[in-house]
């Protein structure tokens, strides 16, 4: 039933709940996507995806490059789209390897080490912060290696990756609360168990509380801060999960995550309430958060197409492998995507390549340049 | 002195890397017999005594109780076969209380089978009465033994042998004295003839020669690891024995010229 | 051998004072040993007065009571090998390895519930084996030997997961062990009573426990009074890991997943509430309900200040703060006790400024 | 009082071979104590073998060295107060107190960079005296007094920081502390040398180290011989404190950032180095060679193992075996030097079935 | 006995709970004096002996050491003024080794002066010399103290007080040769009397009233806590010491009549 709580307001069916209706309406089986900076995204950016969407011209890959490729974690769709940036580098002739950055700051020391002895042509890093790596960063800037980022924002520190591909984490975050609008006409309440011990994330919480905002009947409740370690804390998850139940009561319609992690935590703590009307929206399209969406668990999980931004990486080392300039952020065009329980895999996973054939455009513009 | 022995030990030698603390040490003691062991400080007394109570393996050798094999053995197989001893560092557990001391290992309990439900009220009051026996009346039977004298806590180990639940055939005492006042030891030597009355077998070591001499009914005199004497204390006068102590071997070869 | 002494007459008497105690020394005893209790009883008033119709209410309880026991279980399962001082480290990466291995054997390789229960306690016996072979053959300190151990396990639980979290196939007769109700009660404090009950028997009313805090003060001493040292630490490390792979199991029956990185953050909590309820009941020693009342004043309260919207740090610090007061609170009443015990004696001395001489009745003929 | 004793003659000599010992026992212990260091050399050259272009190179040896400076100080942190057998659990989360401190300090309140390194060190050595405090006055357990004192330091990061990282306007000037190189030796393994080397002449050369060492053995003891127990374990924990925030303060320069929840993750390979180490050198002791020659050997294998593209688990399973199997070779070296000596003593006496008697020297006037 | 008291205790008191271990003690020893102290077990020597050396506060009194007052004190405090104790349980540190052992505390360093370098074959040397001068000779010098026997430790706890680097001018030992041999005990009795005749006061508590009779020149006697007796040992002889150990205050009463 998609009715919002007795007690709160009624419905307000402005034209900005309109939108965030149409706008989910397009976006779950298909994809969305927006123009400009993404930090300062508003509903009106955002558009359904119809033409492609990302960069036409591009410049011809060097002959022979090696390419140091290091994935977050290994076993997480960093791992993924590590994968597939390999896969394709060897597609044009280029070597490449994956080394596992362990998901601790130490770990990406290590795993920067370990690439900086392998003296490659490029380094691609897949959902590693600019701050927690910098100094990894700059020594292979000094023995003239560029390094791209995937999935990280430019965080404006002292050192930055030479390029960046963004994963739309501002962009999902947007579409969670899109989601909610349009799902609640306009009167959703919400609690932010919100993550910011993270730039990105930070930039995803501003932006969607903007978006948020102007929805005059919606109301944020709270935003609870909490870290990655005590996401990954079940017990704690669930002490946190049932203090917001007791402190808002029938309130309490809609939590918002910023990645999969714990999510099972705060819907077991919903389910032992009986509090199974609270939605749950996660993002990111992790295999288990859809999985559960798709048993209806959890009310909705985001995406952008993956796979897009490892070729993305890879063109933003052709670029500057060629000596062109990166490609800003904003030009390129990943869309994403809005998961139901009528539309997510029950096994988490997704066949991205059957929204959009980025791969073949890809290929084409680069046997294209010169 | 009647009868074979309770306890023989064969070929005891123990060496800790290059020190050998007891070299090829036999002896043996018979019931209702007091065996005394003197001899200087690292002679391999205690070391003795802590392979026949099983607390240490010794390199080679072997013990017979009442003429069957035990070695090597634990200290619970030496327990069973009624070996009993008081270590010479009282091996007392300073977070534990007084009584818990006492009855440690062989607590009193009730309740179901499968649920041996202690009996604080029935150890204490048992600690109590043994503790008086022994001539000493302590305020508090909870208190934690680290907070007692030196005498005190002697007292305690001793009472924790005689709480066994089984009447052991041996007893080795290791310088159960040591640390007790004039009164406490006469006490103390009471006891010991008391078991050896009631058909023990006691071994006692101190380094109290005189009172030894008085006590025991024969001697084993040992010397850098080696028994140098072992035979009746009637042969034996303090100035002999410790002329045994100082000189070992060589002492016995004197005389016999 | 009870009639080998023919009691003699007493010989010396220790010089104390055999009145009553106090009502003050009584009063300060019990701060000592309920102080906690007292602590937990006001830590709900205060926030049942601030926030009354949220968190007074029945609803709030049953959810921090049953929310808490996983954490309970395991801070019961780091207690007792710490009656022995033995620092058990490894009973989160158990916990962590359990909920792992049983959701895996489960939901990937279709292995019955009753047959993965087994699976996964069997496995917390070798490891308690395991822990209980390194301290004892090898001689290593007990927190090295489970620190080693239990990165292992953690190194098995991402081996089995492949990193990832089991979240399909899990069945409802695995998840129902974790949500179903007795009698209006949650299974999961049903469980928890039952462990508590038959722990605080085995080590409080039983020669368990305080042959296991023997071997704390003298482990040589404990073996010479014939106490099978082997065999009492073999015990405690397997104990522990099987009720760490007890509260696994409930967590993966609760969440109905195996998650892959699950075990090292239940260390603190589970150590602070063991040494906390040290510091209550039988103050010094390490205690089941102690840990109990330790682990469930940590959550109360801290559930109190999530209530009242308290930053995340706070929470934070305050677990630390806790911890630090609670202790040196007993800390604190177990000497002011002696002294006031010692003030007794004085007044009474003068009072009577020569006593009635310790000797004096045996000589009175 | 040199001449209180006028030499008599020895009246007891011990019953001991005193011949020099055997090549194999000589072999068994040099095994004992070097076995590590013995280890760490094969791990290099095998890796070196199977990967001689990538890990065989300067940057790789350079880079490995250098990443694991940080983490070295922390362990040889938590070596310190270990020497008494102190559990120091707070040298992780003061180390993530200093680098958010320190970021903090200077980005955000725009304080000069000497003035925030100083008060990062005074904020340690509160800590310190913190720690000792709880340890000393209210008699805690020095784990659980740590743990706690960490609890609270990592909740005042988060304060701090607000829980996000701060990343922007680092200058230059702090940054610049860990990034330089001097005669192209990096700064950071310079800063390491120096710490390893006061470190070592004063636990190792002075009376420091055996000193802490006795309070370990017998603490009571110690102080009746006269040892000021509280200014010992007073400067392990302030040594311990300040030792973290350098690593701190080193981890904060490296990186440019300070971030809101380091920390706790050092805790574990901290002590697994100190422990590990205990069993190299001086078996038996911690001691802080031996604490860096386990941190790197650690390291050095598992850069290996990643060079050889090992799955992430085998890391994890890696450093658990690596201390079990290093502590316990140390301990069975110790035990088989014993065995080789008695069998060398057995042999003597077999050869000469009386052996000279221990008194003769005086029996022949 | 000539001169002044060197050390002079008034009215110690020391209370455990509910426990009065020492009550009103008061007693003096001058310099080349031997003071005895004897007493039941539980009687007090320890604790009072303890507060002297600064290793327990007591809950009344004073210290006079050579008419300067100290008290409260600490055991550092204690030894700047010269007072030098061997603890009835000895407090040796079973994980260091016997060189250590017998210097810690008071290391033999050279080097720059702040950084103190351990000269550690000197004190190894020192230590040999030493042990061999109180009659023992032990194998080596780096053992684990826990390794030696009993005796050994003793000999281990008098060689620590005897390294002093300033001369003590009190030496208190309690119980010295509880642990020894009749030999082992004549050589530490003969260091006593050179301590004494170097002009030190000398305090020895021991259980062996025959050989204390002979070796104090004035005995201190404790009961329950209290002091029963505080003067010469030639008005005492052993059946007058063991009535006043025994029966306290009340035997010397009854003697007056
Ligand atoms: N664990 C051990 N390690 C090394 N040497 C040891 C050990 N135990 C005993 N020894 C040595 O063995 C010898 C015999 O020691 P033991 O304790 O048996 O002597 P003892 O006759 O009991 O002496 P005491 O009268 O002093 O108690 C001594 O030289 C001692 O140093
Ligand atoms: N830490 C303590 N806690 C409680 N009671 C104590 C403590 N220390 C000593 N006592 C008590 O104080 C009294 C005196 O003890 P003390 O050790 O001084 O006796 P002592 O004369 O040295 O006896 P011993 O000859 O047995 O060594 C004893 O009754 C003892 O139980
Ligand atoms: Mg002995
Ligand atoms: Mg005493």
């Amino acid at each position: 039933d998609d009715s919002p709580s007795a007690d709160g307001p009624g419905p307000v069916d402005d034209a900005y709940t309109a939108k965030a209706a149409d706008l989910v309406e397009k976006g779950t089986g298909g994809l969305l996507y927006f123009e400009g900076a993404e930090a300062d995204l508003t509903l009106d950016k955002i558009k359904k995806y119809q033409d492609w969407s990302g960069p036409t011209e591009s410049a011809k890959p060097v002959a022979g490059a090696r390419l140091s490729i290091i994935v977050c974690k290994i076993g997480t769709s960093c791992e993924e789209v590590g994968r597939k940036a390999a896969a394709i580098a060897q597609q044009i002739g280029w070597s490449a390897e994956v080394i596992d950055g362990q998901g601790t700051p130490e770990g990406f020391q290590k795993a920067f080490a370990t690439a900086a002895a392998r003296k490659p042509s490029a380094v691609i890093t897949v959902a590693i912060p600019e701050n927690q790596a910098a100094d990894g960063i700059r020594e292979l800037q000094q023995s003239k290696i560029p390094v791209v980022g995937v999935s990280a924002i430019k965080e404006g520190g002292s050192v930055g990756f030479d390029a960046n591909v963004s994963s739309r984490e501002t962009f999902q975050s947007v579409l969670q609360v899109t989601q909610a609008i349009a799902e609640s006409k306009g009167a959703a309440k919400a609690v932010f168990l919100w993550d910011v011990g993270y730039p990105h994330l930070v930039e995803a919480l501003d932006t969607s509380r903007r978006v948020f905002a102007a929805c005059t009947g919606c109301q944020v409740l709270e935003v609870r801060e909490r870290t990655l370690a005590q996401a990954g804390d079940p017990i704690e998850m669930q002490n946190i999960t049932t203090s917001l139940i007791q402190k808002y009561g029938n309130d309490l319609q809609y939590i918002f995550t910023p990645y999969g992690n714990g999510v099972e935590s705060v819907i077991a703590a919903l389910q032992a309430a009986g509090r199974t009307d609270v939605k749950v929206l996660s993002k990111n399209a992790e295999p288990e958060r859809l999985g559960s969406v798709a048993k209806g668990d959890q009310f909705a999980d985001f995406g952008a197409v993956r796979g897009w931004n490892a070729y993305a990486a890879i063109d933003q080392v052709v670029r500057l492998l060629a000596g062109q300039p990166a490609l800003p952020d904003a030009e390129q065009g990943i869309p994403a995507t809005i998961f139901r329980q009528s539309n997510a895999p029950d096994d988490g996973k997704v066949d991205w390549n059957s929204y959009v054939d980025f791969a073949e455009r890809y290929t084409r513009m680069w046997s294209a340049a010169k | 002195m009647s009868g074979t022995p309770v306890l023989e030990a064969v070929g005891i030698t123990k060496s800790y890397g290059r020190v050998r603390a007891v070299s090829d040490v036999s002896f043996d003691v018979r019931p209702g017999e007091i065996l005394g062991v003197v001899g200087d400080n690292g002679a391999g007394k205690s070391t003795l005594m802590n392979v026949v109570s099983g607390a240490i393996t010794p390199d080679r050798g072997h013990l017979l109780v009442a003429g069957r094999q035990l070695a090597p053995h634990t200290i619970a197989q030496a327990r069973v076969a009624g070996i009993e001893m008081i270590y010479q560092d009282l091996g007392l557990s300073d977070n534990l209380s007084l009584v818990e001391n006492v009855f440690l290992g062989r607590e009193w309990t009730g309740g179901p089978p499968l649920l041996p439900i202690l009996r604080k009220r029935a150890m204490r009051a048992r600690t109590r009465t043994l503790l008086e026996s022994l001539g000493i009346d302590l305020y508090d039977m909870d208190v934690l033994v680290e907070g007692l004298s030196g005498g005190q806590r002697q007292m305690v180990a001793i009472a924790r042998a005689l709480v066994a639940d089984r009447e052991p055939r041996v007893m080795v005492m290791d310088e159960p004295t040591a640390a007790l006042g004039t009164t406490e030891s006469r006490v103390v030597n009471d006891l010991i003839v008391r078991l050896r009355d009631r058909g023990y077998a006691v071994v006692v070591i101190s380094h109290r020669i005189p009172e030894l001499l008085e006590l025991a009914d024969r001697l084993l005199v040992m010397k850098g690891g080696r028994a140098v004497h072992h035979g009746p204390t009637r042969d034996l006068d303090v100035e002999r024995c410790v002329q045994l102590i100082v000189r070992g071997a060589d002492a016995r070869e004197r005389s016999a010229h | 051998m009870p009639d080998t002494l023919t009691t003699p007459p007493v010989l010396v008497r220790q010089n104390a004072d055999r009145s009553r105690p106090s009502t003050a020394e009584w009063l300060v005893g019990a701060t000592g040993r309920f102080g906690l209790v007292g602590l937990l009883v006001l830590v709900i008033a205060t926030f049942s007065a601030l926030s009354p119709s949220t968190y007074f209410t029945v609803t709030n309880f049953r959810l921090i009571l049953v929310n808490q026991t996983v954490t309970v279980i395991v801070a019961l399962a780091a207690t007792l090998p710490l009656l022995a001082h033995y620092l058990d480290a490894s009973v989160g990466p158990m916990l962590g390895l359990a909920q792992g291995l049983a959701v895996w054997l489960i939901a990937v390789r279709d292995v019955p519930v009753w047959l993965a229960v087994v699976a996964v306690l069997a496995a917390a016996v070798a490891v308690g084996v395991l822990n209980t072979l390194l301290v004892l053959r090898f001689g290593m300190s007990s927190i090295i030997a489970t620190l080693a151990t239990g990165s292992v396990l953690m190194g098995l639980l991402y081996l089995i997961t492949g990193g990832r979290v089991i979240f399909q196939n899990v069945p409802e007769s695995f998840t129902g062990i974790a949500r179903g109700d007795l009698a209006g009660i949650p299974l999961p404090l049903l469980y928890l009573l039952a462990i508590v009950i038959v722990l605080e028997v085995v080590v409080v009313w039983t020669p368990f426990g305080q042959r296991m805090y023997s071997m704390d003060g003298n482990l040589r001493g404990a073996a010479r009074a014939g106490i099978d040292v082997n065999s009492y630490t073999l015990r405690a490390f397997v104990g522990a890991a099987v009720l760490a792979a007890l509260a696994g199991l409930l967590l993966a029956s609760r969440i109905g997943s195996g998650q892959p990185a699950v075990g090292q953050q239940f260390l603190l909590p589970a150590f602070a509430a063991a040494f906390l309820g040290a510091a209550v009941l039988r103050p010094g020693r390490v205690n089941m309900l102690g840990t109990l009342i330790a682990a469930y004043f940590v959550s109360f309260t801290i559930a109190g200040l999530q209530h009242l919207g308290a930053a995340t740090w706070i929470e934070s610090v305050f677990n630390g703060v806790a911890v630090i007061g609670g202790v040196s609170v007993a800390g604190l009443a177990v000497r002011r006790r002696r002294r006031l015990a010692v003030r007794h004696v004085e007044r009474l001395e003068a009072e009577h400024p020569e006593p009635p001489h310790p000797a004096s009745e045996r000589d009175r003929p």
